[in-house]
């Protein structure tokens, strides 16, 4: 499916071209162009239309924003929940009840095992075992794919415990819940956890077993780092280089800006250090020692605890490592669970900015909203970690050209698609601010 | 026998406009039946799933995502050309989506407040449904749509049967599931009574008034529960418009309640309207 | 009444007679029993803010200290400030919710080859105890065992469940502003229908049994006389809350005053408030209306058809072939309202509403059915109704397997199956006689029988829904599901010795087929007979054989006509009441079964009628969308008829100006 | 059966002409002539001047009109008893349908212009006759209403 041409006019010109990038979210295509070995052009092309959110919640109320933000991915919806009401309630001075945000936590370690099943089993493990999806996988692998739905359905079905459903749950709202699980529905799906669990131990092994392409470089990495515990919506924005923000503070340390000759904004820190990595590798890189005890354990027999800090197609070993962590997460919340005294407290709007960045399966996730007197949006700013990844990913695009250039053309490309889905990149997510054009060669 | 299913291994495709892929991975989500279904449909084009393309024939084509930039028109026709059977999926293809918001709004404003350089930005005015353009065999509702009803739609294809996609309103669900009505209870604005069925009633379940994901259904009396709001709830007009100016928004009845109403952006008064600056962006490198 | 002198020390057998005092600190006494006798108890608890009825199992779940406030579309809790536990009126649960589920399988189906077979869902409720069922609601468990127990044709499910259920009643001491139990003669004062009722006092309560069941609980209960004074003091509440509802819906002759105003503008006024959600009749207990919906595996081997609660107001619920029998919403309101109060008196011979006001506090939009009844039904008499003809008994939910022996294409999409191995019941069928017939996996569907053989019938069926696309398909050797003969037939005696006339379009010929082999059988014993029968397109006529047959050597006068043709036919083109309605004959000895469309039903009876042929004379056969074929889903309920049991044979006088009306 | 007697005889067995005034029996008959048709014998065509109203005594006709490209339909058949050529008397005179005797017809026929002329100068006539020709006019209307709906096509229910 991946299609290259040479032009003509210069016969020792490549162009490594994929025009619509197959298992990842959205549409998205990728260019590079490389004369005499050097890189011309490494781009991530975006043609996913455009649906405006950042307009669309102007002039709605924040519980308003939490149901329309939601719907910018179908794949992280409760990540875009979490941004938005955590900048709400730090802007409103709402005080939760503890087991409020234990169940937040719940909800979000669903999401992140529905989301790192999904891409390690249906969109990337194909590409190291050779096949076009994980349903033609199931033909030679079908207990093992089986177990994957069946993990997959253990983080889906805990969304849908707390949110009435896994895609677009119903429940967030500023100040709580509007409904919370009783004991019993929650410890009902135990059982069901634990299986997912040992499950996720066993891909850690599975997927340390694959045979990574040969990569090195060392990525600038940021994420969220907290004193107590793996990072999901609280503590400090850490890079592996000093910078150390708020979780408001997003801005105070890095921006979105337009590079010459490219359509496609971009996230920078305003130290000048240029690109960053977010995600699951960067999380473990910067706040590993708050893993779980099994995820620790999990990580260091894979390995790989030093190689997924230069080899970014070992990416798939951080995400296997973190679905240890969040079954293991979801199963502590769900025995320390007593149903809030207060599952939704009253809140008073104040006008000014409500920021917050919460850490998304696929990385930091910043929202941004200006509100009124009158409680309503005024503006509102999304950085979702793809559009934060871009530059990431073009920088080891020119890496990876490097590698890739004596291999066949069609593996070649191949290859570098497969470097671009160790990102997990969500493209519906990061659409509503990249460019569309597609370059005419 | 007697059944006629559309194919003995239908070749099915799934394709997406503007939208969050939300209900094709529904498709992902069936769990429990994915294997089966693969058994029994055979997936020739779903590029989020997998890598194999195909430019159809399609026995059945499921489609999401609304028509919202210049390069949708041609290509759902195009599309509409190779496929027997073409079933719309979720609120975007069946309604238009949330982005349809902005077809009261002014096109322009919402392009410079989301780009710098909005000329590059080839979208369209309006975000419409796929019916507006092309027929439409089957439509699954929602924002997602519902897993059971997929497997519903799934299950009448192999058999030939009709999928039994209820027209009722959600209340129906509410009262078969003992869920006590929030708006007799809580006095909280539900639009449960014209919104069809599908979901399982998931917000009043949950706490919540429904607010319309599966859109309106056969002779929503839209007007009669917008009255019933201004009167008994004395609220604002515009704060019932923004009831309707949902995730279907651009349904009727529920299109001319926001059109009449105010709730979206535009649809506010007009000094506010206006007075909406940009979101704030880094400068030039 | 005698009450013992002896007292008995607490838990211990008492051996009172008649009404007991039982202190409220005992009342989890009756709790443990209940439970001890292997019951599961339902009662009022808070819950979503509202009382509820659900699963308990200590007193300590009973709302204590709360009461309700109830208005239209309105309800709230407040605290009473005292102890009571029963100090409110009835909530959102109807008890329906464990007599009639809102869900139920009903049938296994599976598909193997040529082989079909169909397994009915046993019911296997537990034993129930209702804890605090109001005056009103037994009266609604009265109501629901009429409908579907009440008749020849039963309910299995209903009656299983219902037969497992302890009534524990209690007096209401209180009421809601949407009450009118008093309007509708069955409440505040528990008077029947219960096992054991409780009467809330200060103190505790007055206990007293209704039946022997009841008796032997109260007998175990820690129990001393109730005094005097104390059943004085149950009565006088009780008084006090019948003078507070007082009687806000005049019913006498309501049933009269209601159906003589079918046309009355107030009902295109309500239905601009109304949103036709459905909840008035999903929160009244009576209404009994239901769907059967299929679901099927992937291979569709495998089906399951289960039955959930369905409402008159979703606008599926009247479909048939071209539309909705009642497509707007003024015409839903009205079936509804004229059912609860009027046809329903000739149906079941009770009112099917019971004053709760459910459908009152419960409407979103807050529409109140006594301002509506008030405005529309002012006091005018009218004559009452004639008696409806037999109906054939049938069970509801299990088919009997029938193969097919021969198919016969009569036009391009309408086939003839003839079937063997049906149940004995179709060899006593009469002409115009239905059986609803399944294939797994499809809703069953009536189709009138097109002739009835030795040993087995014969289907004629137009394919023009995937179901019936289905059954046409059929080859020989397949299996159907039947259930049947259903319905009444035409009344052939009535035309020995007389001239018949029949007057047929399209498919409609095909219910009639039985009546015309009837008397070729037996041509003497009729006069002149004639047969004129219409289709769209020469192609399209049925049995042409036959036609010729009954023509040329039966001696039945038989005029065909089309709606259009090609120069090759030469026969007549025009519509069939054009066959008659300039000819010479009279028909005043004359006797006339139409069946086919609706409206070409109206244009004939209305020509016959111009011809001297009495409205008493002319029957038609009627099509509504039918389910359950005996009168137990609602679906096809015509005016004070359910069209698939007591039709779907009507003489025109019988159905009278419902006949052709729009939205019945 | 030149004579009039007999014509005046054959008139009354016609719904259309039965009862009539003698007198407008009797002018009726002088106007009238009696015609016949072998099958497949088209005795006017759609569009054409129309020149004859015709009662049709035996025999049956039938009123076509052509759809391009899908052939002649017929869409009303004239049996005995009924008229046919009604345009000759209502202007602009043309005929709305093609008629062909589709069985061995036997009809009284009028001239349209003779009639005309009569029914504009002979008030009785007129005063009876027009009734008539209202009365076969609105059973055609009537009869195409109906055969509109289509009441016999094939729908399906969709309530499920």
């Amino acid at each position: 499916m991946s299609r290259g041409t040479t032009a003509e006019k210069a016969v020792d010109e490549r162009i490594y071209e994929v025009h619509e990038l197959t298992r990842v979210e959205g549409e998205g295509s990728l260019r590079l162009r490389v004369r005499d070995g050097e890189v011309l052009e490494a781009r991530l092309g975006i043609f996913e239309a455009p649906r405006y959110f950042e307009q669309l919640v102007v002039g709605r109320t924040p519980d308003e924003v939490i149901d329309i933000v939601a719907r910018i991915c179908g794949i992280c919806p409760v990540a875009y929940q979490m941004s938005a009401v955590h900048g709400f309630e730090d802007l409103f001075g709402v005080r939760i009840d503890p087991q409020v945000r234990a169940l937040r936590r719940l909800l979000y370690c669903g999401e992140w095992i529905e989301s790192h099943a999904l891409h390690i089993y249906f969109l990337h493990a194909p590409d190291f075992l050779g096949y076009e999806s994980g349903i033609t996988m199931a033909a030679d692998h079908r207990p093992l794919v089986e177990q994957a739905l069946k993990m997959k359905k253990a983080g889906n079905h805990l969304i849908k415990i707390l949110g009435g459903r896994p895609i677009h749950p119903v429940s967030v709202r500023v100040g709580g819940w509007s409904h919370v699980p009783r004991v019993s529905e929650l410890r009902e799906h135990r059982a069901a956890l634990e299986d997912a669990l040992a499950f996720a131990q066993e891909t850690v092994k599975v997927v340390s077993g694959f045979t990574m392409p040969a990569f090195a470089r060392e990525p600038r990495v940021v994420s969220l780092r907290h004193a107590g515990e793996y990072p999901f919506s609280d503590g400090r924005i850490v890079s592996s280089d000093g910078v150390d923000v708020s979780p408001s503070g997003w801005r105070e340390a890095f921006e979105e800006f337009q590079v010459e000759g490219s359509n496609a904004l971009h996230a920078r820190s305003k130290d000048g250090k240029g690109a960053y990595l977010l995600g699951p590798a960067a999380r473990i890189m910067l706040a590993g020692e708050q893993l779980h005890p099994l995820a620790k354990e999990a990580l260091a027999a894979s390995g790989y605890a030093e190689l997924i800090r230069t080899n970014i197609y070992a990416s798939i070993v951080a995400r296997a490592v973190e679905l240890v962590q969040v079954c293991a997460e979801a199963i502590d919340i769900i025995d320390a669970y007593r149903p809030p005294s207060e599952p939704l407290v009253s809140w008073q709007s104040r006008p000014g900015v409500a920021a917050w960045a919460t850490e998304a399966p696929r990385g930091l996730l910043f929202h941004r909203y200006e509100v009124d007197e009158s409680g309503r949006i005024r503006t509102a700013q999304i950085v979702p970690p793809t559009s934060q990844n871009q530059a990431a990913i073009e920088a080891d695009l020119v890496v990876a050209a490097k590698q890739v250039l004596d291999l066949p053309h069609a593996e070649a490309t191949l290859r570098l698609e497969q470097m671009i889905r160790s990102y997990d990149p969500c493209i519906s997510c990061a659409t509503h601010f990249l460019d569309l054009r597609v370059e005419e060669v | 026998m007697a059944h006629a299913p559309v194919a003995a291994r239908p070749r099915v495709g799934v394709v997406k406009f503007a939208s969050c892929d939300g209900c094709q991975l529904t498709l992902l989500d069936l769990e429990d039946e994915l294997l089966s279904v693969v058994e029994h449909f055979d997936i020739v084009d779903f590029p989020e799933a997998t890598s194999a393309r195909s430019a159809g024939p399609y026995d059945v084509l499921f489609v999401e995502g609304s028509i919202s930039e210049p390069a949708h028109l041609e290509r759902i026709v195009e599309l509409r050309r190779r496929t027997r059977y073409l079933v719309t999926i979720g609120a975007c293809a069946t309604a238009g989506g949330i982005q349809a918001l902005r077809n009261w709004g002014d096109h322009d404003a919402f392009r410079m407040g989301v780009y710098s350089n909005p000329e590059w930005v080839a979208s369209l005015a309006r975000s419409t449904p796929i019916s507006e353009h092309v027929t439409v065999d089957a439509e699954l509702r929602g924002c997602p749509i519902d897993p059971g009803q997929l497997v519903e739609l799934l299950t009448a294809l192999t058999t030939g049967r009709r999928p039994q996609l209820r027209d009722e309103a959600v209340c129906m669900e509410c009262k078969r599931r003992g869920v006590v009505c929030v708006m007799v209870s809580k006095g909280i604005p539900c639009l449960g009574q014209v919104t069809q069925t599908g979901c399982g009633a998931i917000c009043p379940r949950f706490g919540r008034g429904c607010y319309g994901c599966f859109g309106p259904r056969e002779q929503a009396n839209a007007a009669g529960l917008g009255r019933h709001f201004q009167m008994a709830g004395d609220r604002p007009r515009e704060e019932i418009g923004r009831l309707f100016a949902g995730f279907t928004a651009y349904s009727e009845p529920f299109r001319s309640m926001v059109t009449e109403l105010g709730g979206t952006r535009s649809g506010r008064a007009a000094t506010t309207a206006t007075a909406i600056e940009p979101a704030p962006r880094g400068g030039k490198a | 009444m005698v009450i013992s002198a002896s007292r008995q020390p607490r838990g211990g057998r008492s051996t009172i007679e008649g009404p007991g005092f039982l202190a409220r600190a005992d009342l989890q006494v009756l709790f443990d029993l209940l439970r001890e006798d292997g019951r599961r108890l339902i009662g009022p608890t808070v819950a979503d803010g509202t009382i509820v009825y659900d699963d308990i199992s200590s007193v300590d779940e009973l709302p204590r200290g709360w009461g309700d406030e109830q208005s239209p579309g309105r309800y709230r809790l407040r605290r009473r400030g005292d102890e009571r536990l029963f100090g409110y009126v009835v909530g959102p649960t109807a008890w329906k919710k464990w007599t009639f589920p809102a869900f139920i399988p009903l049938t296994r189906a599976t598909h193997d080859g040529h082989k079909v077979s169909f397994e009915p869902e046993q019911a296997a409720p537990a034993k129930l105890a209702f804890l605090g069922a109001r005056a009103c609601e037994i009266a609604a468990l009265a109501v629901q065992d009429r409908v579907l127990i009440g008749t020849e044709f039963i309910d299995p499910d209903y009656m299983v469940r219902r037969a497992n259920v302890l009534v524990i009643a209690v007096q209401c001491t209180t009421s809601a502003s949407t009450c009118f139990c008093t309007s509708m003669g069955t409440g505040p004062e528990v008077t029947e229908g219960y096992d054991l009722s409780l009467t809330e006092l200060d103190a505790g309560f007055i206990v007293d049994a209704g039946t022997p069941a009841g008796r032997a609980i109260l007998e175990r209960l820690p129990l001393r006389p109730a005094t005097a004074a104390e059943q004085y003091g149950v009565a006088a509440t009780v008084a006090a809350v019948r003078a507070r509802i007082g009687d806000p819906v005049p019913t006498d002759g309501i049933h009269d005053r209601l159906l003589a105003q079918l046309d009355h503008p107030r009902w295109a006024q309500v239905a601009e408030r109304c949103i036709t959600c459905g909840n008035c009749t999903l929160a009244c207990p009576t209404c009994f209306c239901t769907t059967v919906t299929q679901a099927t595996d992937m291979s569709g081997d495998a089906a399951l058809a289960s039955r959930s609660w369905d409402s008159c107001f979703s606008p599926g619920f009247a479909k048939v072939a071209g539309g909705s029998f009642r497509a707007r919403p003024r015409d839903r309101y009205r079936q509804w309202l004229t059912h609860k109060f009027a046809t329903w008196f000739d149906q079941f011979g009770t009112s099917g509403c019971v004053g709760c006001g459910r459908c009152i506090t419960w409407c979103p939009v807050g529409i109140d059915v006594r301002d509506e009844l008030n405005a529309i039904a002012p006091p005018v008499p009218l004559s009452p109704e004639s008696r409806l003809v037999e109906p054939v008994a049938a069970t509801p939910n299990d088919f009997v397997t029938a193969r097919v022996v021969n198919t016969k294409a009569e036009t391009s999409d309408t086939t003839t199956l003839t079937l063997t191995g049906v149940d004995p019941a179709f060899s006593h069928g009469s002409t115009g006689q239905f059986a609803m017939v399944a294939l797994p996996g499809f809703p069953p569907l009536p189709i009138s029988i097109s002739r009835f053989l030795a040993d087995g019938i014969e289907l004629t069926i137009r394919g023009a829904g995937p179901a019936t696309k289905a059954m046409c398909a059929l080859q020989v050797g397949d299996q159907v599901g039947l259930r049947g003969p259903l319905g009444n037939n035409w009344p052939l005696d009535r035309a020995v010795g007389r001239d018949l006339v029949i007057v047929t379009g399209g498919i409609g010929l095909a219910p009639l087929r039985p009546v015309l082999h009837a008397i070729v059988a037996d041509r003497r014993r009729f006069g002149d007979v004639k047969l004129f029968y219409g289709a769209r397109t020469p192609a399209d006529l049925l049995y042409r054989d036959e036609l010729e047959r009954w023509g040329k050597r039966d001696g039945i006068d038989v005029s065909l006509t089309v709606d259009r043709a090609g120069p090759d036919w030469s026969g007549r083109v025009g519509i069939v009441t054009h066959l008659f309605d300039q000819a010479a004959w009279d028909g005043t000895n004359m006797i006339a079964f139409v069946c086919g469309p609706e409206r070409m039903m109206q244009a004939t009876s209305t020509t016959l009628a111009g011809r001297g042929v009495s409205a008493s004379r002319i029957h038609v056969t009627l099509e509504r969308h039918m389910e359950c074929g005996i009168g137990l889903c609602g679906h096809c309920q015509m005016g004070k008829y359910f069209v698939c049991r007591d039709g779907p044979v009507f003489s025109i006088a019988q159905l009278g100006d419902t006949f052709g009306r729009e939205g019945i | 059966m030149q004579d009039q007697a007999s014509l005046v005889a054959v008139l009354n067995s016609t719904w259309f002409a039965s009862g009539l005034e003698p007198g407008v029996q009797t002018r009726l008959a002088e106007l009238s002539r009696t015609f016949t048709a072998e099958p497949g014998q088209e005795l006017f065509r759609e569009g054409d001047e129309s020149e004859v109203f015709g009662v049709v005594i035996k025999g049956r006709v039938a009123l076509r009109t052509h759809v391009p490209e899908r052939g002649d339909f017929t869409i009303l058949t004239v049996e005995p008893g009924d008229v046919y050529g009604w345009s000759a008397i209502v202007p602009p005179y043309r005929a709305t349908s093609t008629a062909v005797a589709i069985e061995v017809l036997e009809a009284i026929t009028f001239e349209g212009s003779i009639l005309r002329a009569a029914l504009r100068e002979d008030a009785a006539l007129a005063q009876a006759l027009y009734p008539r020709i209202l009365v076969a006019v609105a059973r055609r209307l009537n009869a195409t209403r109906v055969q509109l709906m289509d009441l016999f096509a094939a729908e399906e229910v969709r309530s499920w």
